[in-house]
């Protein structure tokens, strides 16, 4: 039992020395990473906290407000899209367009809560399905916007051109070091969202809604703050991914992205903010490396060359990595259903009392 | 006209006069019971008091102000709390959070201010502070303490009942409605309860409202009581007055065992 | 045992409660609990148990995942040869929306087949990686970068969709890799001049307009109508098509637009037939082409189907259109020569299929991949031993009138441009292919 | 504008995504699960019926009883193997397996069949056209589709009023718990229900598939629709979601005809609004829950 002498511990972002020195350590790790892992390795980094972010966000919609959305890759397009227009156009400097970029994508984000004001469950999943592909298509269709030809991301200028001072990042090094910044400072923001005002009301609107109300708390407004939060977070991670990418079209931010999306948090851990964080990360990877390649491994290789040739198509072998996620995704939700969070607290209630 | 008082209060759901026109008005301070038999539109005055249903015709007013007409959350603002007769509690949270939660119409934090709480002095963890010490009072109140950092859902019923009070409580209101408080509890957690609602009235300054199936429970505590069936008023008076009263004891005969 | 009941109403339902467990809601009179159902709630004892196995079970799968198929080779010098060996490498859709265009990255693979199997190049033999990108740009610079970084490759040949072209461009140029054509017409590969990106793809706006000559000149139709993807395939098609029918004073009758996604087209197709169209040029996916044809018949629209490179793989056009194909006379343009062609290099080719890969097709795309990898095996054999990115550019950069089973190619240090010329064939009633027009080429390029 | 022919061209594909509909609803009614894998279970059993009629070249009515067989077994295990175990599950938790065996059948089905297209046939023809008044053609498929979908629509409306079975799925919707007292076998209940969907599923993929083509991806775009199709009719009503399906259907059909350019997405639009005014579908009760 730990005993607790002021009221600000209970809102303290670290709780008891443990928790500081394991995130220093963390801290020490991620910020060394470039100088013992490949550059392929830095991309994946990169496409992993740009996931992080936008799986943070979802969480605080899906997980903690208990509103679901089937349209987040939208959003992580408007933030891609307005982020590189801001820059190429209007020659805006990349910190003010990424933050301006989110803030449209928060504005659509209060757009899509509308709706979800009266909408729920599956009638909610169709809305920002549509929300989703309409996005998706009137990009499609906007010559500003690239067509479907798609857009090339500008040199990243974190500097102000305008005024003559320009310091481009090219290296992913350098890249790396800008989204691991923005990304701890938006995983801190949501930890302290949750622990504030107004994650306890997106909190209470996910348990009971009516309760909420006869609190005081009014869930237009709660609820569309709800989905706009969770939209700017995507669109600071569609402003990232731009560069991470260097180049998009409206396909990259198709449905199934959006459904990989909601995957992340699930497998992660819905409500929680270290759930999404390790949901994305495991996800991410699984997308780019599970069974990729599965030619190549020694062994396995050949003897599932040896199965396609014989029973299947040879052609078709490289579904083993769907079919490999798919089990995984079934696996975790079978046997964890509070997802990889919820086995990480169990096995620290194991730990705790073992060897009892 | 009273401190509290609805006026001509009416509701029809597809033809059937849940509420009918029904009136009566609360002094400041007194504890008000609602009883009647299972479906006679106790619950629906309350969710027409709090706003959750509009009213067909009538008036709610509080010091005067009319709240028919507002949000449930303007009317909580205006200082009407309530429980629920199943509890409706945020059952994936903690009771210091649910309590919390019962402080949201007091915080002024905006979200950004809660988004960059960081350190002892930001702003917006000064007033988290300020807001927890006022919930610990409610938690020390009601003797909650033992399970503060529980989740909700995993309490037994009867405290689940009382954390609901606590977060009406939180809310600092000028009248509380109760929903079954008792509904579930044990002899000893009733008469326990009994007591913290004495207490609530006189510590905290409020005017209670009560819909109750124990009679033991509202013979101890009522001030008044008010009798209905089948959305009609019965009868207002002393509770000893109602119990005895003819017609409330024919609205219950052919009802069985009320829980 | 149950110890107390607690009830809980909720709308029209109650819920049971036994202790904290909610065990059954809709109760309106009393209920009884069996044996089997009250042991099952009084079952805490085997949870803990249970938890260890979950424990376990998700720790096993976890690692599993992470360590077992997370496999990703020994890392690699980064010059992308030795004197073992040279590190060829391709990405494209082996699964995916697209994965039909896979076999052009297994294409390539014969052709270094071949040469593997005559002794390879200089004592060196070609090792060559293929990349599933799941026609995802982010899947395709990841697949790329790694075979970059981590196995070190000298050239890459082909590559499908245009934007997991357009997504590994710059990377490429950066890294200075030799890159032997993306496998799509798209203008954005022409324009700016890319040193080390060579092209061998007629692009859709040279193609549309020979298309749309065609049908002015030979055909003589009057009334043509367009049905494009909407994306640069067609767009940029249309946009020639326009042009091409500017210069004989005409205008389309109707072009309709359709998504890449899109398998209902039945507004579209009586859209073309309100229009009266007695040619309608069409740049679409083989898809979206089959339904198309299909639709067409199904509501009585009789038109000429004209349709790109694209879709000039008749055999499977036939399979998939039920015969349509055929029966319709559906006119296509063609960037390769004919595939059961009777000469040297076809039989030699389709003999190594049969040997290299018996489950293959040969067919168009399969000789896309052929194609690309043809103009650096010359090469390679030419630089022979003294193998370095420099003398194979310049190798590249000398190549005239070369061809294979492709088109024809000359490059120059200035201009790495794709050919301008197309054949123009019609399906036959039997499937055959019938060349109606040999090479052409787009005589009002605007390239 | 041809009216007439894109009033049956819309209402045909209208029917198949009400028919297919049918499959997400039949699951939802039971068990509140949205399906996501309904579109590759029905791919998998179409591609099954096209094996049988090309490798083993069997009689069509033969595969066809195979296949409904087969769909019936696959809905059966897919319950069985991947969502029975599942413990204390979340509604999102749910989903998620639902994708993963969406992801794992498509990766068998290209596995096995490859990813090239195919072409499935039917004994009707779409290119039979018959043109009874002038400007309605309409072809053996469109009427192969609408005696279908009025004859499992008819099926259904009976076996779910007048069948034991029938008012034992619906009890197990209402409450699952309750049912379970009452003696309904809800085990025996969800697993009926799969496979009850699975079959319809397939009968309404080979239908869409002989008018497009048969490949792994074919059924993820009539998925959504007819999702969006059963969320309009309101997830619950059996004719809800055929008239959900045709809407659908005719919505696409003149949107397409007036502005191409915005099809696929026009449907989806006016659906979101409908909700906006009915947060429930159009044959749904909107339920309030009480306090």
């Amino acid at each position: 039992m730990d005993m607790k002498r002021a009221y600000y511990e209970d809102i303290e972002l670290f709780k008891s020395g443990v928790i500081i020195f394991w995130t220093i350590s963390l801290m020490i790790v991620l910020f060394t990473i470039p100088l013992y892992a490949s550059n392929y390795y830095l991309y994946l980094f990169n496409l992993i906290m740009v996931h992080v972010i936008i799986a943070v966000g979802l969480n605080i919609l899906v997980g903690s407000t208990g509103q679901i959305s089937l349209g987040h890759a939208g959003f992580f397009a408007i933030g891609a899209y307005a982020t590189v227009l801001l820059m190429t156009k209007l020659q805006v400097p990349f910190f003010a367009a990424i933050i301006i970029a989110a803030f449209i994508s928060a504005f659509f984000g209060f757009i899509l809560g509308l709706p979800a004001l009266r909408l729920e469950g599956p009638y909610l999943t169709i809305a920002t399905l549509a929300f989703g592909l309409a996005i998706m298509h009137i990009i499609g269709h906007t010559d500003i916007f690239g067509g479907r030809t798609g857009l090339m991301a500008p040199p990243l200028d974190v500097g102000v051109p305008k005024l003559g001072w320009s310091w481009i990042l090219k290296t992913d090094v350098s890249k790396y070091y800008l989204i691991l910044i923005f990304t701890i400072i938006m995983v801190l923001v949501a930890i302290n969202i949750l622990k504030t005002k107004a994650g306890r009301a997106f909190v209470a609107i996910r348990d009971s809604d009516i309760a909420a109300e006869v609190i005081g708390i009014n869930l237009t407004i709660y609820k569309t703050l709800s989905f706009a939060v969770s939209a700017f977070y995507a669109g600071i991670a569609g402003g990232l991914f731009a560069f991470v990418l260097g180049f998009f079209d409206p396909v990259t931010f198709n449905l199934l992205l959006s459904i990989y999306f909601l995957v992340m948090i699930v497998v992660g851990g819905l409500g929680s903010v270290m759930g999404s964080i390790t949901g994305a990360a495991f996800i991410t990877y699984l997308m780019y490396a599970l069974f990729k390649n599965v030619r190549e491994v020694p062994y396995l290789g050949s003897f599932l060359v040896t199965i396609s040739e014989r029973w299947l198509t040879i052609t078709g072998l490289d579904n083993m990595s769907a079919i490999a996620l798919g089990l995984v995704m079934i696996g975790i939700m079978l046997f964890e259903p509070l997802g990889i969070f919820g086995a990480w607290i169990r096995v620290k209630k194991y730990w705790k009392t073992w060897p009892f | 006209m009273g401190y509290f008082s609805i006026e001509n209060l009416s509701i029809s759901f597809g033809g059937l006069k849940a509420v009918n026109n029904i009136s009566f008005s609360v002094e400041k301070n007194e504890i008000f019971s609602i009883i009647g038999p299972n479906g006679s539109g106790k619950t629906t005055i309350f969710n027409l008091i709090s706003g959750i249903y509009k009213p067909d015709a009538g008036f709610v007013k509080l010091a005067g102000e009319n709240m028919v007409g507002k949000t449930p959350d303007r009317i909580a603002r205006r200082g009407i709390a309530r429980t629920f007769q199943n509890i409706e509690l945020f059952a994936n949270a903690t009771v210091m959070d649910n309590l919390m939660l019962g402080r949201h119409i007091f915080m002024k934090t905006g979200i950004l201010g809660g988004a960059f709480m960081f350190g002892k002095r930001s702003r917006a963890a000064r007033e988290e502070i300020a807001h927890r010490e006022k919930v610990e009072q409610i938690i020390d109140f009601l003797e909650l303490q033992s399970v503060r950092d529980q989740f909700v859902g995993s309490l037994a019923y009867g405290k689940r009942k009382l954390v609901e009070v606590g977060r009406a409580l939180a809310l600092e209101p000028k009248v509380m409605l109760l929903d079954e408080p008792s509904a579930g509890m044990n002899t000893e957690e009733k008469d326990d309860l009994t007591i913290w609602i004495k207490d609530i009235r006189e510590d905290f300054n409020v005017t209670i409202l009560l819909i109750e199936h124990d009679m033991n429970m509202i013979m101890g505590i009522s001030d008044r009581v008010f009798a209905m069936s089948q959305g009609q008023k019965i009868v207002l008076g002393l509770p000893r007055e109602v119990q005895r009263h003819p017609e409330v004891i024919k609205a219950y005969l052919g009802e069985e065992e009320i829980i | 045992m149950v110890q107390e009941l607690n009830f809980k109403k909720r709308g029209e339902d109650a819920n049971v409660y036994i202790g904290n467990k909610l065990v059954s809601p809709r109760i309106t009179g009393i209920c009884k609990f069996n044996k089997r159902q009250i042991s099952s709630i009084n079952k805490k004892g085997g949870e803990k148990a249970m938890d260890l196995r979950r424990i376990r079970v998700v720790m096993i799968v976890s690692l599993f995942a992470l360590f077992m198929f997370a496999y990703d080779g020994q890392a690699k010098q980064e010059t992308g040869f030795d004197d073992k060996e040279i590190r060829v490498g391709q990405w494209g859709p082996q699964t995916g929306p697209a994965a039909a265009w896979g076999n052009v990255a297994r294409g390539s693979k014969l052709v270094f087949d071949i040469v593997n199997d005559e002794g390879g190049i200089a004592g060196r033999k070609i090792k060559y990686f293929i990349r599933d990108d799941q026609y995802n740009p982010s899947q395709a610079v990841a697949g790329v970068r790694e075979l970059v970084e981590k196995q070190g490759i000298f050239a890459f040949v082909g590559g499908v969709s245009t934007a997991s072209c357009s997504a590994v461009q710059g990377y490429l140029l950066e890294k200075e890799i030799i890159w032997i054509s993306p496998c799509t017409g798209a203008a954005t590969f022409y324009k700016p001049f890319n040193p080390y990106l060579w092209n061998m793809w007629p692009s859709y706006e040279n193609d549309a307009s020979v298309i749309a000559k065609f049908a002015i000149e030979k055909k003589k139709f009057k009334k043509i109508a367009m049905f494009y993807q909407n994306d640069g395939y067609g767009l940029d098609s249309l946009d020639s098509v326009k042009y091409r029918l500017s210069k004989k004073n005409m205008e389309l009758v109707a072009a309709i637009p359709v998504e890449p996604i899109e398998s209902d087209l039945s507004s579209q197709i009586q859209k073309l037939k309100a229009s009266g169209a007695e040619a309608v040029i069409a740049f679409v996916g083989p898809k979206q082409a089959a339904i198309a044809v299909k639709t067409s018949v199904s509501l009585d629209f009789k038109t000429q189907w004209m349709f790109s490179y694209n879709l000039s793989d008749y055999e499977m056009m036939n399979k998939i259109t039920d015969g349509l194909w055929a029966k319709e006379g559906v006119i296509t343009s063609a960037f390769t020569q004919e595939p059961f062609a009777k000469n040297e290099l076809t039989a030699k080719y389709t003999a190594a299929v049969k040997k290299y890969a018996p489950t293959e097709r040969w067919s168009i795309f399969y000789m896309a991949g052929v194609v690309v990898a043809e103009p650096l095996v010359q090469v390679l054999k030419k630089v022979g031993k003294n193998l370095s990115t420099k003398a194979v550019a310049d190798e590249l950069n000398k190549i005239k009138n070369f061809q294979g089973v492709g088109p024809k190619v000359t490059w120059t240090a200035t201009n790495h441009m794709g050919p301008k010329s197309v054949q123009i064939w019609q399906c036959g009633p039997k499937g055959e292919i019938i060349t109606l027009q040999k090479w052409t080429e787009n005589e009002i390029s605007r390239d | 504008m041809p009216v007439g022919q894109l009033l049956i061209e819309g209402l045909a594909m209208g029917a198949c995504y009400g028919l297919f509909g049918l499959a997400v609803v039949i699951i939802y009614k039971t068990s509140e699960v949205i399906n996501f894998a309904a579109g590759e279970m029905a791919m998998f059993s179409t591609y099954i019926v096209f094996h049988m009629l090309t490798v083993y070249n069997c009689p069509f009515w033969l595969a066809f009883l195979m296949a409904l067989v087969f769909a019936a077994i696959l809905g059966v295990l897919v319950q069985y193997i991947f969502l029975r175990p599942a413990k204390n599950p979340t509604l999102l938790g749910l989903i998620v397996i639902t994708l993963g065996v969406e992801m794992l059948l498509m990766g068998l089905a290209s596995w096995k069949w490859g990813a090239e297209g195919q072409a499935f046939y039917l004994p009707v023809s779409y290119k039979v056209t018959y043109e009874p008044i002038s400007g309605f053609i309409v072809s053996e498929w469109a009427m192969a589709v609408f005696i279908t979908a009025a004859v499992i629509m008819a099926f259904l409306y009976f076996f779910f009023k007048h069948t034991k079975l029938g008012t034992a799925m619906r009890a197990t919707q209402q409450n699952k718990h309750a049912a379970k007292i009452m003696g309904i076998q809800t085990d025996m209940i969800f697993a009926f229900a799969w496979a009850f969907s699975s079959v319809i599923g397939v009968i309404a993929a080979m239908l869409l598939s002989a008018k497009a083509i048969l490949d792994p991806q074919f059924m993820m775009e009539p998925f959504l629709r007819a999702f969006a199709a059963a969320v309009l009719g309101g997830l619950m009503s059996v004719p809800g979601v055929l008239i959900g399906g045709a809407i659908m259907g005719l919505l696409e059909n003149f949107f397409g005809y007036a502005w191409p350019a915005w099809k696929p997405i026009t449907a989806f639009v006016v659906i979101v609004l409908v909700l906006c005014v009915r947060p429930s579908g159009l044959f749904a009760k909107h339920y309030i829950k009480k306090v």
